[in-house]
């Protein structure tokens, strides 16, 4: 972004580094940008929830809003001019500088993450090279604030909500912060975009059909991204049928909005992640990595790799959260006791173990093939043929399996998909 | 006059059919947008006392769905705009209602579902049950029924839609009368 | 107020600076308006003393006040998610004190009518248990059934929900022509129904694992607290008033009871009389229930259904107990009559009233979500504890 | 296991207790036999631990009041499941002090019903754990389900009394009026100020 500033200032004329208001133009820079970004993942959260209230509805052969705007599109604006105008009501024996301040964490917590995620080749606010490490110690922010809301009001139920959110989200950072090491060993760099440079377009280069262990942390950095946005099956700190709404029970009007809008932003940042690290980012499946490389050096990226590579994040991200959208609807929730022992029993040692195997794996292959085992796999190569067939074996016979099964309990019920009212 | 005048654009204003009035007087577009956010997300606090509040469950599934009008069960009074009283209020529980009443935040709206409700209905020999919920919170939509089906509660729930649709940007926040501090005058349960 | 009286005489006096949660009456599992006051040390409840009494609408003093028919519509509020069985518990009763016998078309109907309406009592309880362990979908499954089943007895008897079917003597209404073609219909859609439920909630493993093995109570433990119905027959007790007290219709029909047997498996920590087992005795008893309304539609009499009762019913002196065997278990309608036109006395001994009583003894040990499961589990409703 | 009668076990009970048990009553649809309250305790734990009746089960405690005969009667319904048999139990006490011995060391189901019988028509159950008001709210005064039980006319100041909704509407109208009147008297010198009647 910071060159973008500076060639627009040379073609003002002047030169950046010698002009007195250079760093004036740049906050007003960054303040555009982070104002774009953070109405951005307002938007994205308001439209995420009309979007998940229709398929939870439809998932309950129900109808989801449709009333409000067409097809119920206006339903979150429609929300959020309510919470604003609803009473600022703040409990009594609340302690109310904490209680007003706790949103607001939360609120940073969830935005602070944009400034490193990429929204394609080239389209991120800035190139950070601590990246990843970055984003993996801010999310420790919306935990803050959580624990502030639990405590600050004062009544039991959000005690019993913010503690629960500390545990489980502290909890999970560990196995998180462990299992993100194995596409970090695999590209060489904490930085986002070159995570996603090492990796191909076609889904047998991505990281997680690279190598077992890729295969592995995929799904356990699903897990305890799962449960650090506390979702289903970990949504434990605001579990409706215990704690009444944990830890925002005595929220309402706008503080309540803001916790609406980081859990629900959070997907996106959930996904982003995960598509950044595993499912090959915004590399476009046409394009190998040597063309890239030399519009570069040519100094001659044509105009639709830039919008093709951000469609690619926007359809695999906007998968990922269907996916995850669809696991809050089908699972129960799991007690206290079991998510803990998941965590330090099961993904924490495994975890540990996928580092260590993917750190061997690393020196045997430099070893076995050289030079060449540097980014992807020319095709046709031993490398190659060995992806493609680990992407078969661990990715089409999986999900071809599921397809099927789940068309037969259709068949079986004799249900039909009935999309006349929408 | 001018008065009369503002009644004429707003009478206009107000129905549907008729295309936007041109002029429209400044909080009178205002007024609409709120009434438009406030009744088309109405989320409604889990009150289920009797059988009314099986009728209520009912009401929020598959066939009659209250999601469609953009309205969630909410378990806190804190994040619920609608109280819909769903059953028989007895003694015992009219103190909690009362505590639940209060603590939910302004803009709040009560539906009395069922004859248990509105005036203690088939419980009115009874010496436990209190006749009728306007005698502890006010109320804005009576729905009558034992229980009532849920086609008849959703038409209560689009009656209070309608009554957010007419209200008055002044009047919003109810007269406060001396001493109760509640805006209604009615006993004050210990 | 009677809480601070309450921690002293229940929970003793070190619980000061221990955490005393008011599970308050509105709370989203309570089903209905119950409160719990729970002692919980952290996660860990050390003891939870429900308190009732919320929805007491004095059913029984109004049974003194109005005549005996008119006291029907007071019986479908007393449970109105199975609003049959106690109608027919209170018919059963009078019947016995009046000597009178009931055509067989009637019990026939009386018959169907209530297994109908213990698969959609059954239906809300696993519902809301699902609900409260988290799973929301099965939750409107379970009400898109019951809507059906809503419109099948809507059609027999013109209510929904407290529907004032069954009289003094015989049933209210005839079975309309067009009804046994739909009734069959919706009972081959529900098997089916039913092979989706066990599929999407019953063999969900996080659901077993949060059910396995917890809140088990032993045989003779159900017994002495005077649990009933699938909470009695989950611990392993094999009886069931339609088979082993046979009334109305039930000697015609041939039906397996469903014992527990620790469903949820031994290596998951299953134990005979656990939460799982409770949940998944309900399953198997609408399956029973689905086999006796075929059965019951296949031999299904004629002949008129309701018998000849005098206008003012005026029994002679005496007291007569009916049991039946309600969707909550066994429901016993004690009336005792003076030989005036209204009865002296009547007293309806249900199932979740003593269920409600293991709570406070169960809850040692269990965690708050554990409470909320175990609430469910005994699928217990305000109206049947408050009367 | 066959089930006993009524007969049979009324014979078993009287070869043991002679006369704590009195006679089976005439059968008028369900027989009963009424027990000396003093020594109830001692009877139910043989009805109890006996193998041949082994009532392990306590179906129904309840009570019937009988202002004219001063008594209440608290009833037990036994049930035995592994003989399949029922026994139904009385006993009579004064109603002016209404005092038993508690059946809950013999069975927990009388836990809560005892404590309902208590709520609902005062009989104190002597060796009960916590014998407290069940189902009415705590400072409710008098026992309901009594005969002579009259209501107390609202409770914390809910009055218990709804009138007629076409009242309501006479009073809105006299209070209208009223209020008209009121604006109309400063004017008009000084009208006799009819105090409107206090309604209601």
């Amino acid at each position: 972004m910071q060159e973008l500033v500076d060639n627009l200032i040379l073609r003002w004329g002047h030169d950046p580094a010698s002009w007195p208001i250079t760093q004036g133009v740049y906050l007003v820079a960054m303040l555009l940008v982070g104002m774009a970004l953070t109405t951005f993942g307002a938007i994205f959260a308001g439209l995420l929830s009309w979007w998940e209230r229709r398929i939870a509805a439809r998932m309950q052969s129900r109808i989801g809003p449709n009333r409000v705007g067409p097809g119920g599109l206006l339903q979150f604006l429609a929300d959020a001019l309510k919470l604003i105008g609803k009473e600022d009501l703040i409990p009594s024996e609340s302690d109310n500088v904490l209680f007003r301040i706790a949103p607001y964490f939360v609120m940073t917590g969830f935005v602070l993450t944009f400034v490193v995620l990429p929204f394609g080749y080239r389209l991120s606010p800035t190139y950070m090279n601590v990246g990843l490490f970055y984003v993996v110690s801010i999310t420790a922010l919306i935990v803050v604030g959580i624990l502030i809301s639990g405590w600050a009001s004062n009544s039991k139920w959000s005690l019993f909500g913010g503690i629960r959110a500390a545990a489980q989200v502290v909890s999970y950072e560990i196995p998180s912060g462990m299992v993100i090491l194995v596409p970090i060993i695999m590209a060489g760099s904490l930085n986002l975009h070159d995570i996603i440079r090492a990796q191909g377009g076609a889904p047998w280069d991505w990281f997680m059909f690279q190598t077992p262990m890729g295969y592995a942390a995929f799904f356990i950095f699903f897990i305890s991204l799962l449960a650090e946005g506390n979702r289903t099956p970990f949504d434990l700190p605001e579990a409706e049928s215990e704690l009444v709404s944990g830890y925002n029970t005595e929220y309402s009007g706008m503080r309540f909005a803001y916790f609406f809008t980081a859990e629900w932003g959070g997907l996106w940042v959930m996904s982003a992640l995960l598509t950044t690290c595993f499912l090959g980012g915004w590399q476009v499946p046409g394009v190998s990595m040597e063309t890239l490389t030399r519009w570069e050096a040519a100094n001659a990226v044509p105009w639709w790799f830039y919008i093709g590579s951000a469609a690619v994040f926007v359809i695999k991200v906007l998968a990922l959260v269907n996916v995850i959208v669809w696991i809050r609807w089908t699972f129960p929730r799991i007690r206290v006791d079991q998510m803990m022992t998941l965590c330090w029993k099961y993904l924490v040692p495994i975890g540990m173990g996928l580092v260590l195997l993917e750190a061997f794996t690393e020196i045997l292959s430099f070893r076995i093939f050289g030079e060449a085992a540097k980014g992807q796999a020319k095709l046709g190569s031993p490398r190659d043929i060995l992806h493609f067939a680990f992407f078969v074996i661990a990715g089409v016979l999986p999900l071809a399996a599921f397809f099927m099964k789940t068309f037969r309990n259709i068949q079986l019920t004799g249900d039909r998909v009935d999309l006349s009212n929408w | 006059m001018a008065d009369q005048a503002t009644k004429d654009l707003k009478g206009y204003s107000h129905d549907p059919g008729a295309s936007a009035a041109l002029v429209t007087t400044s909080t009178n577009l205002i007024e609409d947008l709120i009434n438009w956010s406030r009744r088309s997300s109405m989320f409604y606090l889990l009150f289920g006392l009797a059988c009314c509040g099986i009728e209520l469950m009912q009401t929020g599934g598959p066939r009659a769905d209250l999601d469609r009008f953009g309205s969630v069960p909410r378990a806190t009074p804190r994040q619920s705009d609608l109280m819909i009283v769903a059953g028989t209020l007895t003694y015992k529980m009219a103190i909690r209602c009362k505590l639940l009443y209060e603590q939910m935040a302004e803009p709040k709206y009560v539906i009395s579902m069922g004859s248990c409700a509105n005036c203690g209905g088939l419980f009115q020999l009874s010496y436990s049950v209190v006749k009728g919920v306007d005698k502890i919170i006010p109320v804005d939509v009576y729905v009558p029924g034992c229980p009532p089906r849920p086609e008849a509660l959703t038409e209560g729930f689009l009656r209070v839609q309608e009554l957010i649709k007419r209200e008055k940007l002044k009047t919003k926040m109810r007269p406060k009368k001396p001493g109760t501090g509640a805006g209604y005058d009615l006993p004050e349960v210990a | 107020m009677a809480l601070d009286q309450l921690i002293v005489t229940k929970f003793g006096t070190d619980a000061e600076h221990e955490m005393i949660l008011n599970m308050g009456p509105q709370h989203p599992s309570t089903h209905g308006v119950i409160n719990f006051v729970v002692q919980a040390d952290g996660e860990v409840m050390k003891k939870a003393v429900p308190q009732v009494g919320y929805l007491h609408r004095a059913i029984e003093k109004i049974g003194e006040i109005v005549t005996y028919p008119g006291f029907m519509p007071y019986t479908d509020r007393i449970d109105y998610l199975a609003a049959m069985f106690a109608n027919e518990g209170y018919a059963l009763a009078v019947e016995k004190l009046l000597g009178l016998q009931v055509p067989p078309r009637a019990q026939y109907l009386r018959a169907i009518s209530c297994e109908l309406n213990r698969i959609a009592s059954h239906l809300i309880s696993l519902g809301t248990m699902a609900m409260d362990i988290g799973a929301v979908t099965p939750f409107p499954y379970a009400l898109r059934e019951r809507e059906s089943i809503n419109d099948l007895l809507e059609a027999l008897c013109g209510a929904r929900l407290t529907y004032n079917y069954h009289r003094i003597g015989g049933v209210a209404f005839d079975m309309p022509e067009d009804w046994m073609p739909l009734c069959r219909k919706w009972l081959d859609h529900f098997e089916k129904i039913l092979n989706e439920w066990d599929r999407l909630i019953s063999f969900n493993e996080i659901f077993v694992e949060r059910l396995a093995g917890m809140g088990t109570i032993p045989a003779e433990m159900a017994v002495n607290y005077g649990l009933v119905g699938p909470n009695l027959r989950a611990s392993g007790v094999d009886f069931d008033l339609r088979r082993d007290e046979p009334y109305g219709a039930y000697p015609d029909f041939k039906f397996m009871i469903p014992i527990g047997t620790a469903y949820a498996g031994k290596h998951r920590g299953g134990q005979v009389g656990d939460c799982y087992d409770r949940f998944y005795c309900r399953v198997l008893e609408c399956r029973e229930s689905l086999l006796i309304v075929r059965q019951a539609l296949d031999k299904f009499p004629d002949g008129e259904f309701m018998a000849k009762v005098p206008r003012k019913i005026k029994p002679e002196v005496g007291e007569a107990q009916s049991r039946i065997e309600a969707a909550r278990g066994e429901m016993a309608y004690y009336v005792v009559s003076d030989g005036g036109e209204r009865a002296y006395r009547v007293r309806a001994r249900t199932g979740s009233f003593l269920a409600m009583g293991i709570i406070e003894d169960l809850s040692r040990g269990l965690m708050i979500a554990d409470l909320v499961a175990l609430i469910a589990s005994l699928d217990v409703v305000a109206p049947e504890i408050d009367r | 296991m066959p089930g006993l009668t009524f007969e049979q076990i009324h014979q078993r009970l009287v070869e043991k207790f002679g006369d704590a048990v009195g006679p089976l009553s005439p059968p008028k649809k369900d027989p009963f036999c009424v027990f000396a309250a003093p020594r109830l305790g001692e009877i139910c734990r043989f009805l109890k631990d006996d193998p041949a009746l082994y009532f392990d089960f306590l179906e129904d405690l309840t009570a019937t009041d009988h202002p004219k005969e001063n008594l209440i009667r608290v009833v037990y319904h036994f049930y035995s499941y592994r003989h399949r048999h029922l026994f139904i139990a009385k006993v009579e006490l004064d109603r002016k002090d209404p005092q038993v011995d508690s059946l809950e060391p013999l069975w927990k189901a009388a836990n809560w019903m005892e404590r309902e019988v208590f709520d609902l028509f005062g009989v104190t159950f002597r060796g009960h754990s916590d014998l407290r008001r069940i189902l009415m709210p705590d400072d409710w005064v008098g026992n309901p389900l009594r005969k002579d039980y009259t209501e107390s006319g609202g409770y914390r100041g809910i009055s218990n009394v709804r009138d007629n909704p076409l009242d309501l509407y006479l009073n809105m109208d006299r209070q209208v009026r009223a209020e008209q009147a009121a604006a109309q008297s400063p004017e008009a010198a000084a009208p006799p100020a009819v105090a409107p009647k206090a309604e209601g």
